[in-house]
């Protein structure tokens, strides 16, 4: 027997600035208890903005125009706000979109994570303690005890994410709000914090809204599926019906956008491959395109074939050179040729301190001796868990980070040894694209401004107004509508601001662009754009990447070679198809296997699990 | 931290050093000496002769060019010797610290009462923002720092003390202090101080209270006071324990700079209550051209600054974790 | 703090077998008692008993309305004021008159600074000291010395007046007990002659430079020797003077006066001869003083008046507004009322609820001193265009509400030194002004609205800064002179500087004008230093040979009716030559508590003369 | 599966030109939707006109006047001496008196007079004007019909210093805090930006000059210049004022350095000064301003102040901080002479917090709907 736990009734939440943006658009839906409801939908459909109205902590700007959202019969629309806050935090928690900015920097990770729990439960300083340092754990935040005195600034982006969770879940709410929980993890812990919230939502009837873009997430754990499309609610299903039998054309987009582990594409398709929308004066009309065999044949065969390392040193590294083996266009560099990043023996090391006055207690060895090239029009995939060294890697290429130790080379030069004009040459040949987005944006500058900015410094694009020109197009680029271009930041969703950045990075036209984690909070439809983007500069003008990602299907999908991280070095590096389909380490293949999977029988698998979880704790209930 | 502090206590004594270098430049610049007004002392029927001028000006190294009498002075300071001064003969160091406590219970309670009233205000402002009580109190700081302290002093003097009779009108301490009962002590240095007190408190309230406000309605604004909020947080633990705690920089930087006025007094109150304050020495010296006096002064009033900065700086690294000093 | 000795016993001993007190008095011989009685023939000297005195004028006198009526009256007007000085001015009658037990809260302006006499400085010192002290000389009210009968017997002088002899009586004790001797006035000159102190005792110092030596024959006589003779020696012959018993050993160890306990021991409780002893000092705040049995008891008889006050409390308020309003409230007894708040806060209800005031006329003038060596004012047509460029009546008037005269000379009119009959006054009168600068060479020759003249081939505009102290009263007179110059044609800074700044400046002579004042000296021969050529106080560089002339004259010249007229003379020299353009003789102008009986003004206020603070009472409650 | 969905009710806009304004005329755009900040620019620009218009508004030199065949404006006068044509001073004598004057040596002149006829520095007398009485002066000079808000106890009228005295009130506030905030800015942000040996020698010479005792440097500058005019005090307060922000924007420099963003231009390749004055002070704007807003108006309090001590302008600049002088040495009987310059200071710090909230509220995007 179930009941309903939330119910939303004609939901309408509206952006009050310059123009009115109607984010939430009039959506309904309801979750019983115990029951968990993934939300999916375009980049910027308004799904964190639907969950925020639901926590009632929207932006001074927003209003909710109409509807209600009724929380065990309460509606919380009208609900006086000390009310609310018993419920906020206890009743229903959150976890947010963007980990980064959503933590305190001065307080420790340990203590946000106390707070919530002292807030709600009547419990000792030492319990608390002993109750988050658990947490931790379980949310495979390593070395727990210790880290609990970390700031966030000291913390990995997915780390980060993973506070996030364990002080959400900290005081076992009703109802859980998971915006893109995952957005920032590697697949093994992805998999481990899925097992957490299953766990949870099955033995302690917690239901779950689950926002994401990942349909293998969605696939691993939602009941029934939500897909949002520009503010609406366009489709609305048990998870198992939405899999098989998808009715409106962007859910089917969305399906088949997917890059997966055993696809073939050199492009992906994208939703405009299945729909076309026309703004009309009514609103947006959607129409249904057929996907032809042609086309897919199309995708299957068009683009860059993959650009392996030369072959001498593939040999050195234990990944030969089988003639056949590889794709008929694979290719290698010629061995003559000089790699364009070079980088050796790199090595980050932050020290730590405790207390005020006391010196640095030891070191977190962050990156400890990585080294690798990477030539000209490549693509370098780097992978590895959460917290091994990717984000400092890439920043430590940049000189944004001084290196403890180690030379890097960029076109022969030492970047260590750049200095004023030379190094602003070489950023301008180097970009990176930052993993937390919204941080990474001057709040204080219109995104016009934000991209026009690389433009301006590196003297190119012309006069402003062709600056701006090609920033509405690269605008257009990235999917994102060029009207845009006036707004702030904090105006955009995660996603939007994730490809905002991307456009930035893409503004001067590097050569060589560390991409690091920037497709994570895309859905997929956007994401297949992006990355058919990316994919079509390399090949127009050989751009060569870093590519940081935890999603292996689109590393593989991207990547000519590929590095695996672990604690600071590099455990495995090669071609990245031989590393999929013939893993060295147990490390990779561990990574390799907790790849959620979204095949219709896993699905089943599931729900059948599901049932028979849910059937035990009613069993238990009753017998009490 | 610790090398920290210790090498910027090294380096504050080169400040020191070059503070007061300057600053005996500057005195010694001002036009008139001691003797300026020495001389005018003298009453109308005599003349100081050329001799005794001589005298004096050798005396007081007025013969000598200023930078060569700085390195006396420094002799003597090195010496643990700070001079003397020129009216009252005592030596600096007593003319100083006879004063100092003076000060300090003035100064130091009315700091202490801003920070205590502006923090709390401006927390409430900056929560309750753009309301009309917020505006309303605001506008009434506004007017309280308009006012000048001349006018609020004698105005209450003229009412509390003269008219009711309830405070004292002037001095820090009634006769027979020292007769009276502990609580008796009590209550009388806050009957003298009350007035002063006031008075030198509520001009700043409305600057500190919008500079606590500017702060906080930028720190408010952040996504991480939404994650405090979604844990069930009171507004006021959001804006206290969250908000407060990041908009500490500025504030910091704030009680780094207020921390030397805790020496420096207040010529005017000091006047009107006749509360023999540093302020009013400060001032007294100058006209006099005491120089000795106005060195001391200086050298108090700059270690205290270099204190205060040190401690901000301290407290930065306290306050915002991502601050460090290498 | 700082009170323990950082000298050791040793050293102390050291020092003083090692100071040598006759160090600025060696080139002195002074003659046997032998060689002297021989050689002079001595004159006696007027000695005088000031209260004593006083009472004894005052015995059959009736005021013309009873003090307690006269203690209503507003001041609103000159009659008012004359009514209330003739009636407060009077002596009890009988002793049951006199509250003996009363405390009179003085108020005094700045600290004070010592209560040391020697290192005296400032006006609250002197008045201190005034009741501590004794002193062998008074002012009389008329500014005339007199000896003074409470503490010599008698007083003689030589012929070439070089020479003067006191005897002093034996009934003097300082407050420790010990008798006053001749011999504690040859330490004390030694002490202020000494090299090593003047740096410690400048003023004091300063007004003994004509003073060979004073030598005491025996335990009650001493003899000043004088190193001119000199119209005005009398005045030197007074200077307070220290317990030598007390003082031998401690200045010897501690030239500075300030450094070892003994010195701030005697700093809060110093051991002194006058009516009055200290009981109690607090810095910044105030100086308690009880009326001192020894004094006037001794052997247990009655020797001299009993001081009417049992406590005069030295009370110290920097700030007038303060003052004024402790004034209202009682707390203090009297007070210098600054001449702006008069008629406002010194006319306001609760002034008068427990006070009365009154003005009198006081020997000091204000003016504007032009420097007379600069190119602008060197010209005496110049500065007497000047003078008459002030509207006297809007400044005496307005300005200064009609509390002060207008000033036409460096004398008071009632002075004896003052030209008789009086000098015109100067007018109000722009045409006139105008007619002497055009006369002078100054034109507007470019019409720019400024005169002009050419000076070594160089175009000058007349324009000039006048400089003056920080007061209310100065920027409201200058204000007077500028708006006026303005209208004829003469471009006029103002500049408002520190006082340190604005007397380093005359100093200097680096200067155009200067707004100042002078107070008055006892003798007129104080004012050579001011209009004599190259005196230090002659800021404004005055020549005249014949003023300089006529102060040497001055100076020796024995005869008072003679020295009048050689005063009057400079006086009518200096109108002449207007060095200075007078403005205004200032008034007394003072707050008494209506159960202050006793005062009178001379012309340096109602207390700095003999017997001053002494004569007043407080009449007992009812 | 071909349905025509319609999704999405959004209205359809034109599509603008997507060039968007700068940061600051965004910023300006905002800053115009606040009544209150408006209303406090509205003020200033007031004081402004008041200030440009003084002679016009309150004086007894006319306006403009014909005379003997030509015209003048014998009201420049007020701005500086000169300017008052030589045919009214030490040609014709006239003293001030115009209506008397002009009428007596020419009849067929004519003068456009300024809206209230009274002086800012002398005592208008009763020959001055026909129909006017002359001023009262101390404790009869109440505000009346007459006289605004009374005269001093010299008998000039209030209204007239203070609207002349608003020409010095501004540019005192604005001169002095506009040379302390650049100086201010720029030492502190080089200090915070750039930290290690930068920041230790801008720390140390900020220490210096803060630990230098204003008032000493304010003697000693005077007695060096010659002349001293209210240039000099503005000058010394502009150069001794701006530890303060130096301070605070080397905090929050060192502050805002740590984020993100600023990693993000360095990777863009952007200049330091770019990074400093585009990107952090942007974001360090809050503690910043509330130092000048206040400073400005506080600069009127220190020329007062220092007139106090003894030193400052001269007298015959009529400024808000002499009126407010002459009313402490009169407090108790001429409340006037407190209370107007008092509400004019008031009503200037109101107006310069309103319009620093105002530039706070409109130069943060996030803040700005609300
Ligand atoms: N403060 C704001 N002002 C105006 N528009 C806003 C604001 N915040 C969000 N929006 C707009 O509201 C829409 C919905 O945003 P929302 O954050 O809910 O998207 P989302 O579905 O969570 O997308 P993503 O998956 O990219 O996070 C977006 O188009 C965004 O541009
Ligand atoms: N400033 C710092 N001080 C101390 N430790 C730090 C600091 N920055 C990062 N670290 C630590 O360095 C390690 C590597 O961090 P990094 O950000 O490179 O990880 P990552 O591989 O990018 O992880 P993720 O995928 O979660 O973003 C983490 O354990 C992190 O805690
Ligand atoms: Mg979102
Ligand atoms: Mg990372």
């Amino acid at each position: 027997m179930t009941h309903t736990l939330l119910q939303v009734d004609n939901l309408k939440t509206f952006f009050h600035g310059e123009e009115v943006v109607k984010a939430v658009d009039g959506i309904s839906f309801t979750l019983e208890e115990g029951e968990t409801l993934g939300i999916v939908g375009e980049s910027g459909s308004g799904k964190s903005v639907t969950s925020l109205s639901i926590m009632q902590l929207l932006a001074r700007s927003a209003k909710v125009e109409s509807g209600t959202i009724s929380f065990l019969g309460t509606d919380l629309v009208r609900l006086p706000d000390p009310k609310m806050r018993e419920i906020r935090g206890k009743d229903i928690s959150m976890i947010f979109q963007e980990p980064m900015t959503s933590l305190n920097p001065v307080f420790t990770v340990g203590a946000q994570v106390m707070e919530a729990i002292r807030l709600h439960q009547k419990v000792s300083k030492s319990e608390a303690q002993e109750q988050t340092i658990q947490l931790f754990d379980e949310v495979g935040i390593p070395e727990p005890h210790k880290r609990i005195h970390y700031y966030p600034h000291q913390m990995s982006g997915g780390q980060k994410q993973r506070v996030m969770i364990a002080m959400a879940l900290s005081c076992n709410p009703k109802l859980l709000i998971a915006d893109e929980p995952t957005t920032a993890l590697d697949v093994t812990i992805q998999a481990q914090i899925l097992d957490i919230l299953r766990r949870l939502r099955d033995s302690r009837g917690m239901s779950i809204l689950f926002i994401t873009h990942d349909l293998g997430v969605i696939a691993e754990i939602a009941d029934h599926v939500l897909v949002m499309y520009r503010g609406k609610v366009v489709e609305h299903g048990e998870i198992h019906q939405i899999f098989e039998d998808p009715k409106h054309p962007y859910t089917k987009g969305l399906l088949a956008c997917r890059p997966r582990l055993d696809t073939k594409y050199r492009r992906l398709p994208t939703v405009s491959d299945f729909m076309d929308s026309t703004v009309t004066d009514a609103g947006i009309e959607i129409t249904e395109k057929q996907m032809t065999p042609e086309k897919m044949e199309q995708l299957m065969q068009q683009g860059r074939g993959r650009l392996l390392h030369p072959k001498p040193i593939l040999e050195e590294i234990g990944h030969q050179w089988k003639e056949g083996e590889y794709s008929a266009d694979t290719k290698c560099v010629d061995p003559a040729e000089k790699p364009l990043l070079s980088v050796k023996d790199l090595k980050v090391h932050f020290p730590i301190r405790k207390g005020i006055f006391s010196r640095v207690q030891g070191y977190v060895k962050a990156v400890d001796g990585v080294s690798f090239d990477v030539f000209r029009g490549q693509t370098l995939g780097l992978v590895g868990e959460s917290g091994c060294g990717k984000t400092t890697t890439g920043r430590a290429i940049l000189r944004l980070i001084e290196p403890t130790d180690g030379v890097v080379e960029f076109e022969g030069k030492n970047v260590r040894s750049l200095r004023g004009q030379a190094l602003r040459e070489m950023r301008k040949k180097l970009q990176i694209i930052f993993q937390d987005p919204y941080g990474s944006l001057n709040p204080r500058m219109t995104i016009e401004a934000a991209i026009c900015e690389p433009m301006v410094i590196q003297g190119i694009g012309g006069t402003r107004k062709q600056q701006s020109e090609r920033a509405a197009e690269l605008m257009k680029e990235v999917g994102m509508n060029p009207d845009f271009l006036r707004r702030y930041p904090h105006e955009f969703s995660g996603g939007q601001r994730q490809r905002i950045c991307i456009a930035r990075a893409l503004a001067v036209e590097p050569d060589f662009l560390v991409c690091d984690e920037s497709v994570s909070a895309l859905d997929v439809s956007v994401q297949a754009q992006v990355l058919n983007l990316l994919k079509d500069l390399q090949e127009r003008r050989g751009l060569t990447y870093i590519f940081i990602s935890h999603d292996l299907s689109v590393v593989k999908f991207m990547a000519d070679m590929m590095a695996v991280m672990n604690a600071g070095e590099i455990v495995e590096f090669g071609p990245a198809e031989d590393i999929y389909a013939n893993p060295q380490q147990e490390y990779t293949r561990k990574l390799i296997n907790a790849t959620p999977r979204d095949d219709l029988q896993h699905i089943h698998q599931r729900q059948e699990e599901r049932k028979q979880a849910r059937a035990e704790r009613l069993s238990t209930i009753a017998s009490v | 931290m610790l090398t920290y502090i210790c090498r910027r206590l090294m380096i504050g004594i080169f400040t020191l050093w070059a503070v007061t270098f300057i600053v005996y430049g500057l005195i010694r610049s001002m036009p008139g000496t001691p003797l300026t007004i020495q001389q005018d002392m003298v009453s109308m029927d005599n003349m100081m002769s050329e001799k005794q001028i001589e005298k004096l000006e050798k005396q007081y190294r007025l013969d000598k060019k200023w930078y060569i009498g700085y390195w006396y002075w420094l002799g003597d300071v090195l010496q643990g010797e700070l001079g003397r001064g020129i009216n009252d003969r005592r030596k600096v160091s007593v003319i100083i610290s006879e004063r100092l406590p003076k000060t300090l219970m003035l100064t130091g309670t009315s700091l202490l009462l801003t920070y205590l009233l502006c923090i709390p205000f401006g927390l409430w402002t900056t929560a309750q923002s753009g309301k009309f009580r917020e505006r309303a109190l605001s506008t009434f700081l506004y007017v309280l720092y308009a006012l000048p302290t001349f006018v609020a002093a004698v105005y209450l003097n003229l009412v509390l003390a003269v008219r009711w009779d309830l405070l004292p009108l002037y001095g820090s301490s009634s006769e027979g202090f020292n007769e009276m009962s502990t609580l008796g002590q009590f209550q009388d240095i806050l009957a003298h101080a009350a007035l002063p007190i006031f008075c030198l408190t509520y001009g700043s309230l409305a600057y500190y209270t919008r500079f606590i406000k500017a702060n906080m309605m930028e720190t408010v604004q952040q996504d991480y006071i939404r994650t405090a909020k979604a844990k069930g947080a009171s507004p006021a633990r959001v804006l206290i324990i969250h908000a407060f705690r990041n908009s500490l920089i500025p504030l910091v930087t704030m009680v780094g700079l207020t921390l030397p006025t805790l020496l420096a007094g207040s010529v005017i109150l000091e006047t009107i209550y006749q509360w023999n304050g540093i302020g009013f020495l400060f001032f007294q010296s100058i006209s006099g051209r005491e120089y000795p006096v106005i060195m001391g002064l200086v050298l108090m009033f700059s270690a205290m600054t270099l204190l205060g900065q040190l401690l901000a700086d301290v407290l930065y690294a306290i306050v915002d974790p991502r601050i460090t000093y290498s | 703090t700082g009170g323990t000795s950082e000298v050791s016993q040793e050293e102390a001993n050291k020092a003083i077998a090692e100071f040598d007190y006759d160090l600025g008095v060696a080139d002195f011989e002074a003659p046997t008692w032998e060689e002297l009685e021989a050689n002079t023939k001595w004159t006696d000297k007027k000695v005088t008993h000031a209260l004593e005195d006083v009472k004894a004028e005052l015995a059959d006198y009736t005021p013309p309305v009873p003090p307690a009526e006269a203690a209503q009256l507003k001041s609103t007007n000159q009659e008012e004021i004359d009514t209330i000085l003739a009636s407060m001015k009077i002596q009890p009658k009988s002793e049951d008159e006199v509250d003996w037990s009363g405390t009179w809260v003085h108020h005094v302006a700045g600290d004070i600074n010592s209560l040391n006499p020697l290192p005296m400085s400032s006006t609250a010192d002197f008045d201190v000291i005034g009741l501590t002290g004794i002193g062998v000389i008074n002012s009389d009210i008329n500014m005339r010395p007199t000896g003074n009968g409470s503490v010599v017997k008698s007083w003689q002088v030589s012929e070439d007046n070089k020479l003067h002899k006191f005897v002093i009586r034996d009934d003097l004790t300082w407050s420790d007990g010990e008798p006053i001797t001749a011999e504690d006035w040859e330490f004390t000159f030694k002490v202020i002659k000494h090299p090593e102190m003047a740096v410690y005792i400048p003023a004091i110092a300063s007004s003994l430079e004509k003073v060979d030596y004073v030598k005491a024959y025996d335990e009650h006589t001493f003899v000043v020797f004088h190193s001119e003779s000199t119209a005005v020696n009398d005045w030197s012959d007074e200077f307070p003077i220290v317990p030598k018993h007390i003082y031998y050993e401690s200045i010897a160890a501690d030239p500075s006066m300030a450094d070892s306990d003994i010195h701030l021991q005697l700093e809060e409780k110093p051991v002194v001869g006058g009516p009055y002893e200290v009981v109690s000092r607090t810095r910044g705040k105030n100086v308690i003083l009880k009326r001192r049995e020894g004094y006037y008891m001794h052997n247990g008889e009655q020797v001299r008046e009993k001081p009417y006050y049992e406590t005069i409390q030295m009370e110290v308020i920097s700030d007038t507004n303060t003052a004024l309003m402790a004034l209202s409230k009682g707390e203090i007894d009297d007070m210098i009322i600054p001449a702006p708040k008069w008629n406002t806060d010194a006319a306001s209800e609760d002034f008068y609820a427990k006070n009365v005031k009154v003005s009198a006329p006081q020997w000091g003038e204000y003016h504007i001193c032009w420097n007379c060596e600069s190119e602008l004012f060197k010209d005496p047509k110049v500065r007497k265009a000047m003078s008459y460029a002030v509207d006297y009546k809007e400044l005496l008037d307005r300005v200064l509400d009609g509390l002060f005269e207008q000033a036409n000379g460096p004398f008071h009119p009632t002075s004896w030194m003052a030209p008789k009959p009086a000098l015109p006054l100067y007018t109000y009168d722009l045409d006139k002004a105008r007619q002497l600068l055009d006369e002078a060479g100054w034109k507007d020759t470019d019409a720019d609205g400024i005169r002009d003249k050419e000076i070594g081939g160089k175009k000058v505009p007349f324009t000039f800064t006048i400089m003056r102290t920080p007061t209310p009263t100065s920027e409201k007179v200058v204000r007077v002179l500028l708006n006026s110059l303005s209208k004829v044609g003469i471009k006029v800074e103002e500049r408002q500087t520190e006082f340190t700044v604005l007397q380093q400046k005359a100093q200097d002579h680096t200067f155009d004008a200067i707004y100042g004042g002078w107070g008055s000296g006892t003798d007129p021969f104080y004012s050579k230093n001011i209009f004599g050529t190259d005196q230090q106080r002659n800021y404004g560089q005055y020549s005249n040979p014949k003023v300089d002339e006529l102060y040497e004259q001055g100076l020796v010249e024995l005869d008072p009716e003679k020295r009048a007229k050689i005063y009057q003379e400079i006086a009518t020299l200096i109108y002449e030559d207007q060095p200075y353009t007078f403005l205004f003789y200032p008034s007394e102008l003072h707050g008494f508590n209506k159960d202050m009986r006793g005062y009178q003004f001379s012309a340096r206020g109602p207390f700095h003369y003999s017997p001053g603070m002494e004569s007043l009472w407080k009449v007992k409650a009812d | 599966m071909s349905a025509v969905q319609e999704v999405a009710q959004q209205p359809v806009k034109p599509i603008k030109p997507a060039q968007s304004q700068g940061f600051w005329a965004t910023s300006w755009r905002y800053y115009r939707r606040r009544p209150m900040a408006m209303l406090g620019l509205y003020f200033v620009i007031l004081l402004g006109l008041v200030a440009i218009f003084s002679p016009a508004i309150v004086g007894t030199k006319p306006v403009a006047c014909y005379y003997k065949g030509s015209l003048y404006f014998p009201m420049l006068g007020y701005f500086n001496e000169r300017w008052e044509p030589a045919i009214f001073t030490t040609g014709d004598h006239f003293e001030n008196k115009y209506e008397p004057n002009l009428k007596k040596n020419d009849p067929d002149s004519w003068a456009i007079w300024p809206l209230v006829r009274q002086d800012p520095i002398e005592r208008v007398r009763s020959d001055w004007f026909e129909d006017q009485p002359g001023n009262p002066d101390k404790a009869e000079g109440k505000p009346s019909w007459k006289n605004l808000m009374g005269t001093d106890s010299n008998g000039v009228d209030v209204f007239a210093q203070l609207v002349h005295g608003t020409r010095v009130a501004l540019l005192v506030g604005f001169v002095s805090m506009g040379i302390a905030s650049v100086i201010g800015i720029i030492v502190g942000a080089c200090a915070g930006y750039f930290g290690g040996w930068v920041d230790f020698l801008l720390s140390r010479f900020i220490e210096i000059v803060l630990c230098v005792p204003t008032l000493i440097l304010v003697i000693a500058l005077l007695a060096i210049a010659d002349h001293p005019s209210i240039w000099q005090v503005v000058a010394v307060i502009g150069l001794t004022g701006w530890t303060g922000i130096a301070r605070l924007t080397r905090a929050e420099f060192l502050k805002v350095k740590q984020i993100e963003y600023v990693a993000a231009a360095k990777a863009m390749g952007a200049g330091p000064l770019r990074i400093m004055f585009i990107h952090i002070l942007r974001n360090s704007l809050a503690p910043i301003l509330v130092p000048i807003s206040f400073g400005i108006a506080a600069a009127i309090f220190t020329e007062s102040a220092l007139s106090f001590l003894g030193i400052g302008a001269d007298t015959l600049t009529p400024t808000w901080g002499r009126v407010l002088h002459e009313g402490q040495n009169n407090i108790r009987s001429m409340w006037w002479l407190v209370f107007f310059p008092g509400l004019a200071i008031f009503l200037t710090v109101l107006a310069y917090n309103l319009i620093g909230e105002g530039i706070q509220e409109a130069t943060d995007p996030r803040t700005r709907d609300a």
